[in-house]
């Protein structure tokens, strides 16, 4: 099959979901009362909103891996074709590794990669 | 460029969150309210009484022998030494001298709690921490501690077997054999649960360096128990003020310096084998003799204060008896280990993070109706 | 240098830590056939055998002529810590001296109070009630956990206890 | 080797042949979304039922044994029971994001599903870029975490989904630098059917020597992370934040996210088989015909989730014995751990690709 | 058992407090086919809400442990969130200050819901019935109670024994006149 | 120090101490309301005494004449014990006592659960709220003339 799977992966995945939200839906028995609709927080009243600035302590984190993650999409066509390049190959792609290493030492010397 | 941290400009928001009463790590019904950005804490503020159910008050109307009963409900897990804490105060408030026998049973009943507790603890710590097989080895060994129980006392959890004056039966024909098969057993599981937890990797570093507390700290805040020995305070009180067959029995005080959670943990496993051998040394040698001691069907304290301190899993358990002569106490106070224990939460927890705020409650060990009463 | 190999005898040391963990859990799982402790409870209901003095229920002991041995004392009411006794009795002349003494009507028993404390029997003065082992107690509505101990029409008889005390 | 694409190709050429080709073409989706789905919810089931078993014989218990022989209809019980169950949301929800959220984690894994070959020819997408394809789509499964954390208005989804996003990420590095490009210098080829077909030599595992165990390794540690179970499973973290990101969710929603749990641990085990274990290839030894020839009769997807199998189970013994790490902790076993060794390895390994040290 | 039925207006008439909310649905006997199948599922599929707050949590542990392992009856999954849950084992006391958690609890809770009682004091308060100032006397005054178990604390067997019958009662249960027994009792709070 | 070293020492240190009666169980003292905080001090940072432990704070309420609250003292040093009891003025209005909670941290929870149970309160107390029972509750229920009679069955 072609790439049009992707579409069907899709709407199978869709149907399904749907399916079954719907006849939980239509079928399950319910029941209201006004202190089913405030969040879960260990049985007590919640503490104002969950909406809050959160101290997301991985968001250098998340700037790290973006570059990482750049850098790996670019190994993956060198990846593919090493064998067949060989040493010339392997000489940059190391230069390219080395780099990105020194890149990792520095974020590790800039404890960025300190959770807190 | 220096390298200062990059992480200490961005700016967030604390916020409030309620862990417990109803939680998995709550140990029951403790409620913390905990003031935390992002996943630091900054406050803990426990909020008691969840299941604060007025013991102390049913104390003064109930008479001394029935108060043994409700003390089985305090601290659940060590209900036998509970138990004998009452029991002791009433004795020594009448003078009485119960038999070598009883203090000989109470005294390995005593260890066996001991052992029970601690191994739920050692269970509830797996899986508070993750572990989940942990918990269900822990209750295999226990379930065999409850077997000794039920066919001796006759209960499994709340025993009820002391009365002032002695015992309530004797030892069952059987139990000397089941303790020593328990024991010969549990010798063997035990380095089973240093290899599945305390030696594991994973286990040691949440542990490591997460909660600690200082000797000075200890004191001051009234820890006691295998928290404080963790720190290195030499608080044991069957050591300092024996009771019962302590000082017929030789056991070492376990103490570690440290003062964090990994050592808090360490006591206790530890404190296992020294139960085991202050069993072992008793079990062969109970005296014959009576197994209890007649006393009045009505028993009055004289008038005046009776403090009884014992050893109890979690720490130092007081019982303070203010009597004014009649049937009942005027005043009933238990000093529950936990309750001082926990008075030091918020300061060790502060800056941690909310998974080692777990770790340090699993590690201080508490039982909520031990500190709401 | 030191700093490297550290680092990598802290990767060797805790994957060492983590394989021997995992060796207990294995080791279980392979004996497992063996090892498994599992009482499968509503089968096993009949080799089910608790510790002798297990208790779970107060009762009392009825004879084949339907008599008891409480003669409605209330010391088993006086002594439970929770209240969960209750003799109700009246006063009646005994037929041959023909003193007043208490007759038992109904012995009241909330099982739903019970904390199996013992006191009650232990302070029977002629050890009319026992604990008993029936622990399939539950039920859909509370109010059945409130008992009537004593059957209708029971009587008190001294020989039953004197006959009891005597073993 | 029985080719499976000569059985699909002739189910179609039948069809073709009855009905227009619009009609076969429909047909033909039908069925594959319907083998699909059945494929999931199998897995889903059987997996659950699984795990349940194996822990309570990890743990001297029996595990279900009621509901069915030996409880094998144990999960069909809890299906049942959780499609009729009330679906409850608080009305301080974020209603779009808070419903679509089970449609990422499960469409995600579904559409992984599709491009695995599970026997020679059996692969509904045969798609050239295989293994990137499985990179990117598996991490829309995190997004879906996310938006249900987020959503529910609930501190403990917040505080799991956040810790989720952190932890996944932080994974896909090592992921792809370990599994995918080390095995990529191998094999040559991002197709996961080339890869399949390039180990029929021996696995990589055997044949790339040190590098490639500790890629194997590195991988099975990752994916344990990816699919958020012990000893990384602290978006959930039961003891900590109560359910984590699905708090919130109820009945057939919050069995998605169960469902999805389980999918994605057969995915990361499928590719962990078809990556260093030789998919569905048999198992052989070099030298043993007599032996490799009785192993070429089993078909290739028993010898698929045959391998899967053990290294599902492999997961789960990790489940059932090891304590969970931190957050930092976690974050710092990837940075400062995994991901400098996945890099060295990655070196290493095309040391040894390029002087052609490979068996 | 007249007699007994008696008893129980005498005895439990003045002194108790509050009102007691009943437990209602299940004890049919004719279910259809549908029916069976849904309570089959539900029966067998009773997933407990982390909920102990004494002793008696110690001894649903226990149940939960390998000698008992209710685990047998597809009861493991104890959920720590109601919305999951299906089942509230009372393990323990419940208290004036606990009180309004449990029914917030409760309420969260998703349907079909049901509670365990577990124990003197979640059924009556037990040994804190008389005497003491803080202790709800049943779990019964806060939410509706489907099964009591007595003990203090019951046997793990005992509970067993009360996760079947519940059981029991779920598969008794009419569907299309099953009802929430707390609708109508209150407003909620 | 012996129980009478101590005595003696204490009386030569602080005037207005009242010592128990010699068949107590440790030696009791009596501390009048205004040296509490000073006498505290002195047993904790005297070299010779030492009482660093405060083991349990109870408080007592001496139907109909004052509220009172009991200090158990240990030194983790010498081993040595002391009760020191410190009273109200009266049960109804004047029921105040100093703080001790900055010299022994243990005493910050037992003194809000003296307050919470027995409404004794404790001037300098940093942070004095209800501990069990909730913000609402009427009246201190440890008291013996404590009546509630929605909550309460008196058997």
């Amino acid at each position: 099959m072609g790439s049009e799977a992707l579409v069907l992966f899709f709407l199978t995945g869709a149907f399904f979901i749907g399916i079954a939200i719907s006849i939980a839906a239509l079928f399950a028995p319910r029941s209201s009362n006004p202190q089913k609709y405030e969040p879960w927080e260990c049985g007590m009243e919640v503490f104002g909103d969950a909406r809050i600035q959160f101290k997301v302590g991985y968001y250098l984190f998340a700037i790290i891996y973006l570059i990482f993650d750049v850098e790996i999409v670019f190994l993956v066509p060198w990846a593919v074709v090493m064998k067949k390049v060989g040493t010339v190959a392997f000489v940059e792609a190391l230069i390219f590794l080395i780099i990105l290493g020194l890149g990792l030492i520095y974020a590790w010397k800039k404890r960025a990669l300190k959770w807190e | 460029m220096t390298t200062t941290d990059v992480n200490t400009n961005l700016k967030t928001q604390e916020y409030l969150i309620n862990m417990g009463p109803q939680h998995p790590a709550a140990h029951g019904v403790l409620r913390l309210i905990l003031t935390v950005d992002g996943e630091i804490i900054h406050k803990v503020d426990p909020d008691l009484g969840y299941i604060h159910r007025s013991i102390e008050k049913m104390c003064e109307r109930d008479t001394y022998k029935q108060i043994v009963h409700l003390t089985d409900r305090l601290d659940y897990l060590s209900s036998h030494i509970n138990n004998e804490a009452v029991c002791l105060a009433v004795e020594n408030a009448l003078g009485i001298e119960v038999p070598d026998r009883v203090k000989y049973i109470r005294t390995i009943m005593a260890e066996l709690t001991r052992l029970a507790s601690h191994q739920l603890w050692w269970g509830v710590m797996g899986m508070d921490i993750g572990a989940l097989t942990a918990f269900m080895y822990a209750f295999r060994d226990r379930e065999m501690i409850n077997d000794i129980m039920e066919e001796t006392v006759g209960a499994r959890l709340t025993m009820n077997y002391n009365i002032p004056g002695g015992l309530m039966f004797d030892i069952h024909p059987g139990f000397q054999k089941k303790v020593k098969d328990f024991i010969k057993h549990f010798r063997k599981a035990l380095p089973e649960y240093n290899t599945l937890l305390s030696d594991n990797i994973i286990f040691k570093k949440r542990l490591q360096g997460i909660g600690y507390i200082s000797k000075e700290d200890a004191i001051a805040y009234g820890v006691s128990g295998p928290s404080a020995r963790g720190s290195g305070i030499s608080c044991d009180v069957r050591k300092i003020h024996p009771y019962s067959a302590y000082d017929k029995v030789e056991f070492n005080e376990i103490l570690i310096e440290g003062g964090d959670s990994y050592d808090r943990y360490m006591v206790r496993m530890k404190e296992m084998e020294e139960s085991m051998n202050i069993i072992d040394q008793l079990i062969d040698n109970i005296p014959e003799g009576d197994f209890q001691v007649k006393t009045p069907a009505l028993i009055k304290l004289p008038k005046g204060e009776y403090y009884q301190k014992v050893e109890t899993a979690r720490g130092e358990l007081g019982v303070f008896i203010i009597s004014d002569g009649k049937k009942s106490p005027y005043r009933f106070k238990f000093r529950s280990p936990g309750f001082s224990n926990l008075s030091i939460l918020d300061k060790i927890s502060r800056g941690h993070k909310i998974a080692d705020l777990v770790a340090i409650m699993s590690s201080l060990d508490f039982v909520i109706p031990d500190i709401d009463r | 240098m030191n700093a490297i190999i550290n680092y990598f005898s802290e990767v060797l040391n805790g994957g060492i830590s983590l394989l021997k963990g995992m060796g207990i859990t294995g080791k279980h799982f392979v004996r497992s056939p063996k090892e498994i402790i599992t009482q499968q409870y509503p089968e096993n209901k009949d080799t089910l055998v608790f510790g002798e003095r297990f208790r779970a229920q107060l009762f009392m002991e009825h004879n084949d002529e339907n008599q008891i041995r409480c003669d409605a004392c209330q010391t088993c009411e006086t002594v439970c810590p929770n209240g969960s006794i209750e003799v109700v009795w009246h006063r009646e002349a005994d037929p041959e001296t023909g003193k007043k003494k208490k007759v038992l009507d109904k012995y009241v028993y909330h099982l739903s109070m019970c904390t199996f404390c013992n006191l009650c029997v232990l302070a029977c003065p002629t050890e009319a009630i026992k604990m008993n082992q029936e622990f399939e107690t539950a039920v859909y509505d509370r109010s059945e956990l409130t008992k009537v101990l004593n059957k209708p029409g029971s009587k008190f008889s001294q020989d039953f206890v004197d006959k009891s005390l005597e073993k | 080797m029985y080719d499976f694409s000569k059985m699909t190709g002739a189910i179609h050429e039948w069809l073709s042949s009855l009905m227009p080709s619009i009609l076969v073409t429909t047909i033909e989706w039908v069925l594959i979304g319907v083998v699909f789905l059945a494929l999931f919810a199998i897995l889903g089931l059987v997996l659950v039922i699984l795990e349940r078993k194996i822990a309570g014989f990890f743990q001297f218990r029996l595990g279900p044994n009621r509901v069915g022989p030996y409880g094998m209809f144990q999960t069909v019980a809890d299906t049942v029971k959780l499609l009729l169950k009330e679906l409850v949301s608080t009305n301080k929800v974020d209603k779009f994001l808070y419903n679509v959220a089970p449609f990422f984690v499960i469409i995600a894994p579904l559409m992984i599903m599709a491009v695995i070959p599970y026997g020679f020819g059996l692969t509904a997408y045969d798609i050239n870029v295989g293994l990137l394809f499985v990179m990117a789509v598996s991490s829309i499964g995190v997004v879906g975490i996310l938006l249900a954390g987020w959503s529910s208005n609930n501190k403990y989804s917040l505080i799991g989904a956040m810790r989720s996003g952190a932890v996944i990420i932080s994974y896909e590095l090592s992921m792809g630098l370990s599994a995918l490009l080390a095995i990529v210098l191998l094999a040559g080829s991002l197709n996961l059917n080339d890869i399949v077909m390039s180990q029929q030599a021996g696995w990589w595992l055997f044949r790339g020597h040190i590098p490639a165990i500790i890629a194997f390794v590195i991988y099975i540690i990752t994916g344990t992370a990816e699919t958020n179970r012990v000893p990384f499973d602290l978006t959930e973290a039961e003891s900590e934040l109560g359910a984590g990101y699905h708090a919130e969710y109820s009945g057939i929603k919050f069995a998605f996210f169960f469902l999805s749990e389980f999918v994605n641990m057969f995915i990361i085990s499928a590719l962990a088989v078809t990556i260093f274990l030789g998919g569905w290839l048999p198992f052989h030894i070099p030298g043993w015909e007599g032996f490799n020839n009785s192993m070429n009769y089993i078909p290739g997807p028993v010898w698929f989730f045959l391998k899967t199998g053990v290294i599902i189970f492999l997961l789960m013994w990790f489940r059932w014995t090891f304590p969970r790490l931190r957050i930092d902790q976690i974050l710092t076993l990837e940075w400062k751990y995994l991901l400098p060794i996945s890099l060295l390895n990655l070196v290493l390994m095309a040391f040894v690709v390029m002087m052609g040290w490979v068996f | 058992m007249g007699v007994e039925k008696d008893i129980k207006k005498e005895v439990l008439k003045d002194d108790f407090p509050g009102q007691v909310i009943p437990g209602g649905n299940g004890g049919n006997i004719v279910v259809g086919v549908l029916d069976k199948i849904i309570n089959w599922g539900r029966s067998n599929s009773l997933w407990p809400l982390y909920f102990g707050t004494s002793c008696c949590a110690i001894e649903m542990m226990q149940t939960g442990a390998a000698r008992h392992d209710w685990s047998r009856f597809g009861f493991e999954v104890a959920r720590p969130t109601p919305r999951q849950a299906d089942v509230i084992v009372i393990a323990g006391t419940i208290t004036n200050k606990m009180a309004p958690a449990l029914r917030k609890l409760y309420d969260q809770m998703a349907e079909p819901k049901y509670v365990v009682a577990m124990g003197a004091c979640a059924i009556s308060g037990g040994p804190f019935y008389y005497n003491s100032y803080s202790v709800v006397r049943g779990a019964d005054h806060v939410i509706p109670v489907d099964v009591y178990v007595p003990g203090c604390p019951p046997r793990p067997e005992s509970l067993l024994d009360a996760m079947i019958k519940l059981q029991k009662k779920i598969r008794s249960t009419k569907n299309s006149e099953r009802k929430n027994p707390i609708d109508g009792f209150d407003e909620g709070k | 120090m012996t129980r009478t070293e101590l005595q003696s020492f204490l009386t030569s240190k602080v005037e207005g101490l009242e010592f128990g009666e010699e068949t107590t169980q440790y030696l009791t003292v009596t501390v009048p309301r205004e040296k509490l905080r000073d006498f505290m001090f002195l047993l904790k940072d005297t070299e010779e005494l030492a009482f660093d432990y405060m083991f349990s704070l109870t408080a007592v309420d001496w139907f109909p004449k004052y509220l009172g609250v009991v200090y158990h003292l240990e030194s983790t040093k010498y081993r040595h014990i002391l009760v020191v009891h410190v009273n109200t003025g009266n049960r109804e209005d004047d029921i105040s006592v100093d703080t001790v909670s900055d010299i022994y941290p243990t005493a910050h929870f037992h003194e809000r659960e003296a307050y919470d149970l027995m409404g004794i309160v404790f001037e300098g107390h940093s942070d004095l709220r209800r501990l069990f029972l909730t913000d609402d509750w009427v009246g201190h229920p440890l008291r013996k003339d404590y009546v509630d009679e929605a909550n309460m069955i008196v058997k």
